[in-house]
C-alpha cells in the first residue's frame, strides 16, 4: 500500500467519523468540529487517491487549498451562527425540532 | 389572423376584458361598471347572433395554436357549441341586470362581476372547445371562477358550501383528466369530430376505451351532477340567487351536460358508443337520476333545495337524451339544454326576488305571496308548468321528443320514467302555486326589504328578467317549428351528428 | 538527507494520532485542550521532515506560517487565561 | 559526518516526541501530561530542527529552520500555562500518591 | 529627524533585511519585494513602538537563553525517563511560592517559561503568588524559580 | 436513537469505499503533463500555483467570493448594536503588547515573502493572507487593534477589494482576449502577481474580520 | 458585453461585491438595474442557443480538462432563464420590503448578489469540482440570508440549514474526489464517455453520494427536515428566493448529472430511478398533509414547497424519454413562479397583519384583494388546475407515466394535485371570510407599498399565462441535446 492510498483509506475513515459526528452530536461546537474533520477527510481522499500510485498531482491540491479556504468559511459562518444562538439562548444545543 | 380566426377570441374577450377591468375598479363606480358588464354582455350576445348566420350558412370559425409540443388549445364554433353559447349569452345579460338589481349596496361588487365575468368566459370556452385538452382547461376555469362566487357571502356556512363544491369538482376534474390523457396516448389527440374519433382503433382496445368512457362521464357528471356525483349541488345553494342562476341554468351542470354530449357525439361517436354497449348503462344513471332527484325535491321545505334538487333531476333529462340511440332523443336532449336553462333560470330569478323582497326562503313561507307578487309569481307558475311538461310550454316540446326518441330507441322504460318525472314534478311544484295563489296571506312577511313600488312589486331589475324569461319559457314552446328556434338548431345538430335525415 | 526523514515523519504521524486519540478520550475538558498543544508541536515537527524529505523547500514555509499561526494561538489562550484571571483573581 | 550527526539528532528528536505521547498515555492526570507535551515534544522538535538545519544547503536555510523554534516553544509556554489554569478552575485535582 | 529614531530605523531596518535575509535563503532576486516588506514592517513597527521604549537587554537576553535552553533539554530528558518508568516514578504535588519580581510582565513571563523547565508547570498566577505543578515533589524547585527570576529580571531591566 | 442506524451505515460505507479504493486502477487521464507542458506560458513556476491562478483561477475566483460572502454573512448575523466595549489589554498587561509589537512587523515581513514566493510555490496570496491576518489578530489579543463591530467604509473597501480586483481583470480579460481570466502569455506574470497582490490584503482583511467580528461579544462558548 | 454566457456570472458578482462597500441597506437599485441587464443577457443567450444548440466557453482560454468549461445549452439557458425572471421582480419586491433600517436586510443585496451568481455558475458550469464551489457559494449565501438579522428561531434554522448544506457538500466533495481518482478529470463532457455501466465500484459510490448529497440539498424527504423552519423561518423575499430558486440549483445539478456523465449508470440500472421517485411521491403526501395541518401561514407555504419538490423527483425514472425532461422543467418553472409569489403575497399579508396565522387572514380578500388574488393565482398552479404552467407540468407528468405504464407516478400526481388544492384553499378560505367589524379575531390590515402587492401579482400571473403558451420553453429545453 503506497503512502497516497494509505491517506486515501485514513480520509475515508475522517469522512465518516466527521459524517456522524455531523449526524449524532448535538453539542454544536462539536459537531461544527466533526464538519471540519469530514471535510478533511475529503481533502485527503482527494489528494491521496490521486497520488496513489506515489507521484503527486498538482491539479487536486490546488483543488483541496480551494476546499481549504471554502470549509473555513463555512467554519466561521457556522462559528457565527452558534455564538449568535449563544447570546440569545445561552445554549450550545439546537432547540428541539420545531415543526410549526 | 383572419377574422373568423379572430371571432372565437372575441366572443371570449368580451367577457374576459370586462371581468379583468372590473376587478380593478373601485366599488363605489357603479356607473362604470354597470356600463363595462352591460356592454360586454351585449356585445357578446352580438357576436353569437353573427357565429349563429354564419355557421348556418356553413361558415368555419375556428383558432388554434400550440401551447406544447403536439398539443393545441384549439377553438371552434359549430353548431352544437353554438346551441349553448346562444344560452349563455342571452341569459348572461338577463342574468347581469338581475344581479345589478339583486347586490344593489352590497359589498364587494368588483369582485363578484369580475369573477361573474370570468365565469362566463369559461362557459364560452367550453362550447367553442375544439378538444378535449381546451374543453378540460375552460371546465377548470369555470369551477375556479365560480368558487368565489358561491363563498360570496363570506360566512362559515358560505365557506362550507364552498368547500363541498370544490371537493366534488376538483376530484372530477382529476378524473377527468386521467381519463383525458390516457385517450390522447391511445390517439395522439383529443380532438372533437363528427362520429368520434376512436372508431379507428384496434379492437383490443375496446376494454381500455370502455374505462376511459368511464372516467371522462364521472369526470363531467360531477358538474352535470349524475347521482350520486350530485351531493355539491344542494350544498352550493348558500350563494347569492344570480349565482344560484348561474350554476344551474347556465353555467355549471351545463357544461357538465355539454361535455356528456361532447363525448358521447364527438369524441366515441354515438354509433361506436351504441356498439360499445356505453348508452345503456348511461340512460340507466341518467334515469336514476331524474327519479331520485324528484323524489328527493318533494321533501324539501326550502325554496331553493327544492329547485336544486330539481336540478339534478332535470339536468340529466339532456344526459338521458343524448343516452338514446336515434336522432330523435338526441333532438329532445339538445333542446331541453336550452330550454331546462330558461325554465330553470325563471325559477330561481324568482326565488331570489322572494327572498330579497320578503325575505322568505321556504315553501312553508309562501302562503299568499302571490297577491303580493303577482308578476312574480306568475313568471314562476309559467316555468313550473313548464317544468311539469304543460303543453305550449318549452317543456312540453323537450319532453315530446324524448318520449318519442324513447320509443324510437326501443327503451320503453324510459317513457315511464319521463311520466313518473312528470307527475313527481307536479308533485313538488303544484303545492307550491296553490300555497301562493289561493292560501290566505299570512303577513308580516318574515323580512320585507323592498317596500311595493307603485304597482311594482319589487325592484324592476328584479322583475324584468324572469318576465323575460317565463314569456321566453312560452316563446320557444309556442314557436318551436320557426327558423332560429332551439328546436330547429337542435334538428340541425342532429342532422350532422346522425348524418341522416332528422325528422 | 538521510534517508530517515520520511519514515520520521510517518512515526510523528502515527504518534499524533494516537495522541490525538488519547486527548480527544479525555476524561475531563482540560484533557481535550491538550489538542492545542499537539498540533503545532508535531505538525511542525512533520513539516519540516517531510519538506526535507523531497516535498521541496515551499514546506518549510508552510511549517513557519503553522508555528507563527500557533503562537497566534497561544497569546489567543493565554488572554483567555490571562484576562479571565485578573477578573477573578486579582 | 554531518549525516551521521544529522542521523542522531533526528533519532534523539524523535525518541522526545515518543516519550512525549508515551507520558499522554501513561500519566495520571492532566497536570502530569502537561509536563509530557510541553517538555518532550519541544524538545523533540528541537532536536529535529537542528538535525536538519546542519545539513541545509545554505545558511539561510538553516537559519530559517531555527527561526522556527521559539515560536512554537512560545506557543507551548503559554498554551500549557492556559491549559493548566483551566483544569485549575474546572476544580481537578492534581493525583497524588496512595501511600503518602 | 532626532537621531534616536534614525538610530532605531537603522536598528530595526537591519533585523528586518536580516529576516528576510533569512525567509528568501539569500536569494537576490527577491529583494524588489523585500524592500516592499521591510518598509511595511518598519512602518508598522515605528507605529506601534515608538522608538527609546526598547528596554531589553541584549546580554540579559543572552544569558536567559542560554541557561533556558540548557533547562529545556534537563526537562525534557527527565520528563521522557518518567514517561518510560511509567507512573510508579512519579512523585507529583503542587507547590505555592511568592515571586519577588516587581512589574507583572516579567512575572508572567516566568510563569510561562516555567512550563518548559525541568519539573514545572504554572497552573495559576495571582499577583505575585505563583502555584505550580511540580512532577517531583524532591526536586529542589523553589531555588530553580528564583535563579530564573534573577535571569528575568535582569532581561527586563529590574532588580529583584 | 439515530445511533444505530448512523454508526454501522457509516462503518459499512467506510469499509466498502477503502475496498473500492484499493481495488482502484489507475486512472484514464492524466493532467500532470499538461500542466507542466503548459507551466511556460502560466506565468507562475509552481504548478499547483498555475493551477490555482490560471489554469483554474474561475475556481480560485469564486472561492474568494465564498469567503467575502461568509464574512457579510457573519455581519449579517450579528447584532448591529454596539455591545459594550471590547476586550482589550489591561494596564498591568505589558508582555503581550510586547509580543505584539515585535511579532507583527516580523509577520508582515513573512507576509511579503510568502507572496513573491507564492508564484515558485503553492499559496502565495492565502499564506500572506493568513499571516496577515494573523498579525491583526495578534495585535487585538495584545490590545494594539481595538476589536471591530460594523465596518466603515474604507474597511469594506478593503475587504472586497482584492474580489473587485479579481473580478475587474477578468472582466477585462473576457473584453480583450475573449475569454474570462485567459491571460495573454507575455503578461501572465505581472496580472497573477496584481491579482496576489490585492487578495493578500483583502485576505488578511477579511480572514481577521472572521476572527474580530466573531470576537466582539463576550463570547467565552467554549 | 460580447458574451452574455460569461456576464451573467460575472454581473451579478460585481454587483455583489460592490454592494457591499456601499453600506447596509444599500445596492437597491444597483441590483434592480443589474438584473434588468441580466435579463436581457439571457434572452440574448437564449438566442444564441437557438441558433447553435450548445455554446462552450473555455475559462482562461485552456478548455476540459485541464482548465474549467462553461457550456450553456437548452436545459442550462431554462433555468438561467427562470432564474432572472424571478429576481428582478423579486428584488424589486424587496426594496419596498425592507425599510432602511431593518436588520434583516441589512447586508440582503451582496448576499442576494452571490446567490444569484453562485446559481448562475451552477447552471452554466461543465466541471464536477466548480460545481462544487458553486454550490457551497449558494448554500452559504442562503444560509447568510435565513439568518440575517433574525431571533433564536430563526439562527436555529440556519444552523439545521447549513449542517444540511454543508452535509450535502461534503458528500458532493467526496465523489469528485473518487471520481478524479478514477478517471483523472473532472470535465463533465470528458467524463460522459468514459462512465459506462461497468465502472469501478467507487463511481458507483461517487454516484450514491451525489444522489444523496444532492437529495439534502433539494431537501427531498425524508431529507426535507431542514426546509421547513428555514423556508417558513426567513424574511419573505428571502424565502421566495430560497423556494423558488435555490432548491431548484441541486435538482438541476442532479438531473444534470443523471443524464450526462452518469447516463452510462443510470441507463443501465432501470430500476434506480425509483428511488427519488418514491421519495418523491412520500414527499408529495408528506409535505401536502403537513402543510394542510400548518397554523402559520409561511410555514404552508414552506411545506408546499417540500411537496411540490417531489413532483420534480417523479420524472427520474421515465427519463429515458423527453418528455418527462420537459415535464419536469415545467413544474420547475410552475413552481419557481408561483412559490416566489405565494412567499411574496405572505409578506404582504404578514406585514400588513402584523400576524402570520392562517386564522389570522379573516378579510383578507376584502383588504387586500390584489395580494389575495395573487395568491389564489399562485395557488392555481401549485394545485396543477389549468390554465397554468403547473397544469402544464402536470399534464406532461401523466403523460409521460402512462406512456410508460407507470400508473403509479399518474395516481400520486392526481392525488398531489387534490391535497395541494386542501391547502391552497385552506387559505383562500380564511381569506374570504367576512368577520363583523367588532369580533375581536378581526386582524387590522396596515397600508403598505402597492408594489409589494403588484410584484407578486406579476409572478403569480406569469405562473398561470406560461400554461397558455409553453411550447418555446419546452423546445428550449431540447436545445443542445439537454445532456
Ligand atoms: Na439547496
Ligand atoms: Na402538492
Amino acid at each position: 500500500m503506497t503512502s497516497g492510498l494509505l491517506f486515501a483509506c485514513v480520509g475515508a475513515l475522517l469522512f465518516v467519523m466527521g459524517v456522524s459526528g455531523v449526524l449524532l452530536i448535538r453539542h454544536l461546537l462539536r459537531r461544527i468540529l466533526a464538519f471540519n474533520l469530514m471535510g478533511s477527510g475529503a481533502f485527503l481522499v482527494l489528494v491521496g487517491l490521486a497520488q496513489r500510485h506515489g507521484v503527486a498531482d498538482p491539479v487536486p491540491q490546488a483543488m483541496v487549498l480551494t476546499g481549504i479556504v471554502v470549509a473555513v468559511a463555512a467554519t466561521a459562518l457556522a462559528l457565527a451562527l452558534v455564538r449568535r444562538l449563544h447570546a440569545l439562548t445561552g445554549k450550545l444545543e439546537p432547540p428541539e425540532a420545531d415543526d410549526d | 389572423m383572419t377574422l373568423n380566426e379572430a371571432m372565437p377570441l372575441a366572443v371570449l374577450a368580451s367577457s374576459l376584458l370586462p371581468g379583468l377591468i372590473i376587478f380593478l375598479l373601485p366599488e363605489a363606480w357603479i356607473g362604470r361598471r354597470t356600463v363595462l358588464n352591460l356592454s360586454g354582455a351585449v356585445a357578446k350576445l352580438v357576436l353569437v347572433g353573427v357565429l349563429l348566420v354564419g355557421v348556418q350558412g356553413g361558415v368555419d370559425y375556428g383558432f388554434g395554436y400550440a401551447v406544447l409540443p403536439g398539443l393545441d388549445l384549439l377553438f371552434k364554433v359549430d353548431a352544437l357549441g353554438l346551441l349553448f353559447m346562444g344560452l349563455s349569452a342571452s341569459l348572461w345579460l338577463l342574468t347581469t341586470l338581475y344581479a345589478i338589481g339583486y347586490l344593489e349596496g352590497a359589498p364587494q361588487r368588483s369582485r363578484f362581476f369580475g369573477f361573474f365575468s370570468l365565469c362566463v368566459t369559461a362557459t364560452m370556452g367550453i362550447a367553442m372547445a375544439g378538444n378535449l385538452f381546451t374543453f378540460f382547461i375552460f371546465y377548470e376555469l369555470l369551477t375556479l371562477s365560480t368558487f368565489p362566487l358561491v363563498v360570496h357571502r363570506g360566512n362559515d356556512k358560505a365557506m362550507n358550501g364552498g368547500t363541498v363544491y370544490l371537493a366534488y369538482t376538483l376530484a372530477g376534474g382529476a378524473l377527468l383528466l386521467i381519463g383525458i390523457i390516457w385517450l390522447h396516448q391511445l390517439l395522439g389527440h383529443g380532438d372533437f369530430a363528427h362520429a368520434g374519433i376512436v372508431t379507428d382503433l384496434d379492437p383490443t382496445y375496446d376494454g381500455q376505451l370502455k374505462i376511459i368512457f368511464l372516467l371522462l362521464i364521472v369526470g363531467v357528471g360531477v358538474k352535470a351532477a349524475i347521482v350520486p356525483l350530485h351531493g355539491w349541488l344542494p350544498q352550493a345553494m348558500v350563494a347569492p340567487a344570480p349565482v344560484s342562476a348561474l350554476l344551474h341554468a347556465v353555467a355549471v351542470v351545463k357544461a357538465g351536460a355539454f361535455g356528456v354530449i361532447r363525448i358521447v357525439y364527438e369524441i366515441y361517436g354515438i354509433e361506436f358508443a351504441h356498439t360499445l354497449h356505453l348508452l345503456t348503462p348511461l340512460a340507466m344513471a341518467a334515469a336514476v337520476t331524474i327519479i331520485w332527484g324528484s323524489l328527493r325535491a318533494l321533501f324539501q321545505d326550502d325554496l331553493k333545495k327544492r329547485l336544486a334538487y330539481s336540478t339534478v333531476s332535470q339536468v340529466s333529462y339532456i344526459v338521458l337524451g343524448v343516452a338514446l340511440f336515434g336522432p330523435v332523443g338526441t333532438v329532445g336532449g339538445l333542446v331541453h339544454l336550452v330550454h331546462q336553462g330558461i325554465m330553470k333560470i325563471t325559477l330561481f330569478f324568482c326565488a331570489g326576488n322572494y327572498a330579497e323582497t320578503l325575505g322568505i326562503h321556504k315553501v312553508s313561507e309562501m302562503n299568499g305571496v302571490g297577491r303580493r307578487m303577482p308578476l312574480t309569481t306568475l313568471a314562476f307558475g309559467v316555468a313550473a308548468l313548464g317544468m311539469m311538461g304543460v303543453p305550449l310550454t318549452a317543456g312540453a316540446i323537450s319532453k315530446g321528443w324524448l318520449i318519442e326518441g324513447a320509443r324510437a330507441a326501443d327503451m320503453n322504460w324510459a317513457i315511464w320514467v319521463l311520466w313518473t318525472s312528470s307527475l313527481l314534478n307536479a308533485a313538488y311544484f303544484l303545492p307550491i302555486l296553490w300555497r301562493a295563489g289561493f292560501r290566505q296571506t299570512a303577513p308580516p312577511w318574515p323580512a320585507e326589504q323592498l317596500a311595493r313600488h307603485g304597482w311594482r312589486e319589487t325592484a324592476w331589475l328584479l322583475l324584468l328578467p324572469p318576465l323575460v324569461t317565463a314569456a321566453a319559457t312560452l316563446a320557444v314552446g309556442i314557436l318551436a317549428t320557426s327558423e332560429f328556434s332551439p328546436l330547429a338548431w337542435a334538428q340541425f345538430i342532429a342532422r350532422n351528428e346522425y348524418r341522416l335525415v332528422v325528422p | 538527507m538521510t534517508g530517515l526523514e520520511f519514515p520520521l515523519a510517518l512515526f510523528l504521524l502515527t504518534n499524533l494520532v494516537v495522541a490525538l486519540l488519547a486527548a480527544v478520550r479525555g476524561p475531563t475538558a482540560a484533557d481535550r485542550m491538550l489538542l492545542a498543544l499537539l498540533f503545532g508541536t508535531t505538525g511542525v515537527g512533520i513539516l519540516v521532515l517531510l519538506a526535507s524529505a523531497g516535498g521541496g523547500s515551499a514546506l518549510v514555509d508552510v511549517a513557519l506560517v503553522l508555528a507563527l499561526l500557533a503562537a497566534v494561538t497561544g497569546v489567543t489562550f493565554a488572554r483567555r487565561a490571562w484576562h479571565a484571571g485578573e477578573k477573578s483573581d486579582d | 559526518m554531518i549525516e551521521l550527526v544529522s542521523t542522531l539528532l533526528l533519532s534523539v528528536g524523535a525518541f522526545f516526541y515518543f516519550a512525549g505521547t508515551l507520558g499522554l498515555l501513561r500519566f495520571p492526570d492532566v497536570y502530569c501530561r502537561l509536563h509530557a507535551l510541553a517538555k518532550a515534544d519541544n524538545l523533540g522538535l528541537g532536536f529535529i530542527l537542528l538535525g536538519l538545519a546542519i545539513q541545509a544547503e545554505s545558511l539561510a536555510a538553516a537559519l530559517k529552520l531555527v527561526l522556527i523554534w521559539p515560536l512554537v516553544l512560545a506557543a507551548s509556554a503559554t498554551v500549557s500555562y492556559a491549559i493548566a489554569r483551566r483544569a485549575d478552575t474546572l476544580g481537578i485535582k492534581p493525583w497524588r500518591r496512595e501511600e503518602r | 529627524m532626532n537621531p534616536v529614531m534614525m538610530i532605531a530605523i537603522l536598528r530595526r531596518g537591519a533585523l528586518l533585511s536580516f529576516l528576510w535575509w533569512i525567509l528568501t535563503e539569500g536569494r537576490r532576486d527577491a529583494w524588489v519585494a523585500g524592500f516592499v516588506a521591510i518598509g511595511a514592517a518598519l512602518w508598522l513597527s515605528l507605529r506601534l513602538c515608538a522608538p527609546r521604549s526598547t528596554q531589553i537587554s541584549v546580554g540579559g537576553l543572552g544569558a536567559f537563553l542560554g541557561y533556558f535552553i540548557w533547562n529545556s533539554v534537563r526537562g525534557g530528558v527527565q520528563v521522557a525517563l518518567l514517561a518510560l518508568r511509567g507512573r510508579r516514578a512519579l512523585h507529583p504535588g503542587t507547590l505555592e511560592l511568592q515571586l519577588n519580581l516587581a512589574s507583572p510582565a516579567p512575572r508572567i513571563f516566568v510563569a510561562n517559561v516555567l512550563a518548559l523547565m525541568p519539573g514545572t508547570v504554572s497552573v495559576r498566577l495571582n499577583g505575585k503568588r505563583l502555584r505550580l505543578h511540580v512532577i517531583d515533589e524532591r526536586m529542589p524547585i523553589v531555588a530553580e524559580v528564583k535563579a530564573l527570576e534573577v535571569l528575568i529580571a535582569r532581561m527586563f531591566g529590574e532588580r529583584v | 436513537m439515530k445511533r444505530p442506524v448512523v454508526i454501522p451505515a457509516a462503518l459499512l460505507f467506510a469499509v466498502v469505499l477503502i475496498l473500492a479504493m484499493v481495488d482502484l486502477a489507475p486512472p484514464a487521464l492524466d493532467l500532470r503533463p499538461l500542466v507542466a507542458a503548459n507551466l511556460a506560458s502560466s506565468g507562475v513556476a509552481h504548478p499547483v500555483t498555475a493551477v490555482l491562478l490560471n489554469y483554474r483561477a474561475y475556481d480560485t475566483l469564486l472561492e474568494i467570493g465564498v469567503l467575502l460572502l461568509a464574512l457579510v454573512a457573519i455581519l449579517a448575523v450579528s447584532e448591529s448594536v454596539p455591545t459594550t466595549s471590547s476586550t482589550s489589554a489591561t494596564s498591568s498587561d505589558l508582555l503581550l503588547p510586547m509580543l505584539g509589537r515585535i511579532a507583527a512587523p516580523v509577520m508582515v515581513v513573512v507576509a511579503v515573502y510568502l507572496l513573491s514566493a507564492g508564484t515558485s510555490a503553492p499559496g502565495g496570496a492565502f499564506q500572506a493572507g493568513a499571516v496577515l491576518a494573523a498579525a491583526a489578530v495578534l495585535l487585538h489579543l495584545t490590545g494594539l487593534l481595538p476589536g471591530w463591530r460594523q465596518p466603515g467604509v474604507s474597511l469594506r473597501w478593503g475587504l472586497a477589494g482584492g474580489f473587485l480586483l479579481f473580478v475587474g481583470v477578468g472582466a477585462i480579460l473576457l473584453l480583450v482576449e475573449g475569454d474570462l481570466l485567459r491571460y495573454p502569455p507575455d503578461h501572465a506574470g505581472v496580472l497573477i502577481f496584481l491579482i496576489e497582490s490585492g487578495l493578500t490584503l483583502s485576505l488578511g482583511l477579511i480572514l481577521a474580520g472572521l476572527f474580530l467580528f466573531l470576537s466582539h461579544d463576550k463570547g467565552d462558548v467554549g | 458585453m460580447t458574451d452574455p454566457l460569461v456576464w451573467l456570472i460575472l454581473l451579478p458578482l460585481t454587483w455583489a461585491s460592490l454592494a457591499f462597500p456601499s453600506g447596509p441597506g444599500r445596492g437597491a437599485w444597483l441590483a434592480i438595474a443589474a438584473l434588468g441587464v441580466q435579463l436581457m443577457l439571457v434572452l440574448l443567450l437564449v438566442v444564441d442557443v437557438t441558433e447553435s444548440g450548445i455554446l462552450v466557453r473555455a475559462v482562461g482560454g485552456w478548455g476540459a480538462p485541464l482548465g474549467i468549461d462553461l457550456a450553456a445549452d437548452g436545459l442550462s439557458v431554462a433555468m438561467l432563464l427562470l432564474t432572472q425572471v424571478i429576481a428582478l421582480p423579486l428584488a424589486i419586491y424587496a426594496r419596498s420590503y425592507f425599510s432602511a433600517t431593518a436588520p434583516e436586510g441589512k447586508y440582503f443585496w451582496p448576499l442576494c448578489g452571490f446567490l444569484l451568481a453562485g446559481l448562475n455558475g451552477l447552471y452554466l458550469s461543465a466541471d464536477l469540482f466548480n460545481l462544487y464551489v458553486t454550490l457551497e457559494l449558494v448554500g452559504l449565501a442562503a444560509v447568510g440570508l435565513v439568518a440575517a438579522g433574525g431571533g433564536a428561531r430563526q439562527i436555529a434554522a440556519a444552523l439545521r440549514y447549513l449542517f444540511a448544506m454543508l452535509l450535502g457538500s461534503g458528500a458532493y466533495l467526496l465523489a469528485v474526489a473518487l471520481i478524479y481518482a478514477a478517471y483523472g478529470t473532472v470535465s463533465m463532457k470528458t467524463l460522459a464517455p468514459l462512465i459506462t455501466a461497468e465502472a469501478p465500484v467507487v463511481i458507483w459510490l461517487a454516484g450514491g453520494l451525489m444522489l444523496a448529497g444532492l437529495m439534502l440539498k433539494t431537501a427531498l424527504f425524508p431529507f426535507h427536515f431542514w426546509l421547513p423552519p428555514a423556508h417558513g423561518g426567513a424574511s419573505a423575499p428571502v424565502s421566495a428566493l430560497l423556494s423558488a430558486l435555490v432548491v431548484k440549483a441541486s435538482f438541476y445539478l442532479l438531473l444534470r448529472l443523471w443524464l450526462g456523465p452518469f447516463a452510462g449508470l443510470t441507463a443501465g440500472a432501470g430500476l434506480l430511478g425509483w428511488l427519488p421517485a418514491t421519495l418523491g411521491a412520500l414527499a408529495i403526501l408528506w409535505g401536502s398533509c403537513q402543510a394542510i395541518r400548518a397554523q402559520r401561514i409561511k410555514m404552508l407555504i414552506a411545506y408546499s414547497t417540500v411537496a411540490q419538490l417531489g413532483y420534480l423527483f417523479l420524472i427520474f425514472p421515465l427519463l429515458t424519454g423527453e418528455a418527462a425532461l420537459r415535464a419536469g422543467i415545467m413544474q420547475a418553472f410552475a413552481h419557481g413562479l408561483a412559490k416566489a409569489a405565494m412567499f411574496m403575497t405572505a409578506g404582504v399579508l404578514i406585514k400588513a397583519t402584523g400576524q402570520d396565522r392562517v386564522d389570522s387572514l379573516a378579510g383578507a380578500a376584502q383588504q387586500l384583494p390584489l395580494t389575495m388574488f395573487a395568491f389564489g393565482l399562485a395557488g392555481v398552479t401549485l394545485t396543477g388546475l389549468p390554465p397554468s404552467a403547473g397544469f402544464l407540468a402536470k399534464w406532461q407528468l401523466i403523460e409521460a407515466a402512462m406512456a410508460q405504464g407507470a400508473w403509479i407516478i399518474a395516481v400520486v400526481v392526481l392525488v398531489g394535485g387534490l391535497l395541494a388544492a386542501g391547502y391552497v384553499f385552506r387559505v383562500l378560505r380564511q381569506g374570504f371570510l367576512l368577520v363583523p367589524a367588532t369580533s375581536a379575531d378581526t386582524s387590522v390590515f396596515h397600508p403598505l407599498p402597492r408594489t409589494l402587492e403588484w410584484m407578486a401579482l406579476l409572478l403569480a400571473a406569469a405562473s398561470v399565462l406560461l400554461g397558455l403558451r409553453g411550447v418555446e420553453l419546452m423546445e428550449l429545453v431540447s436545445l443542445g441535446g439537454a445532456v
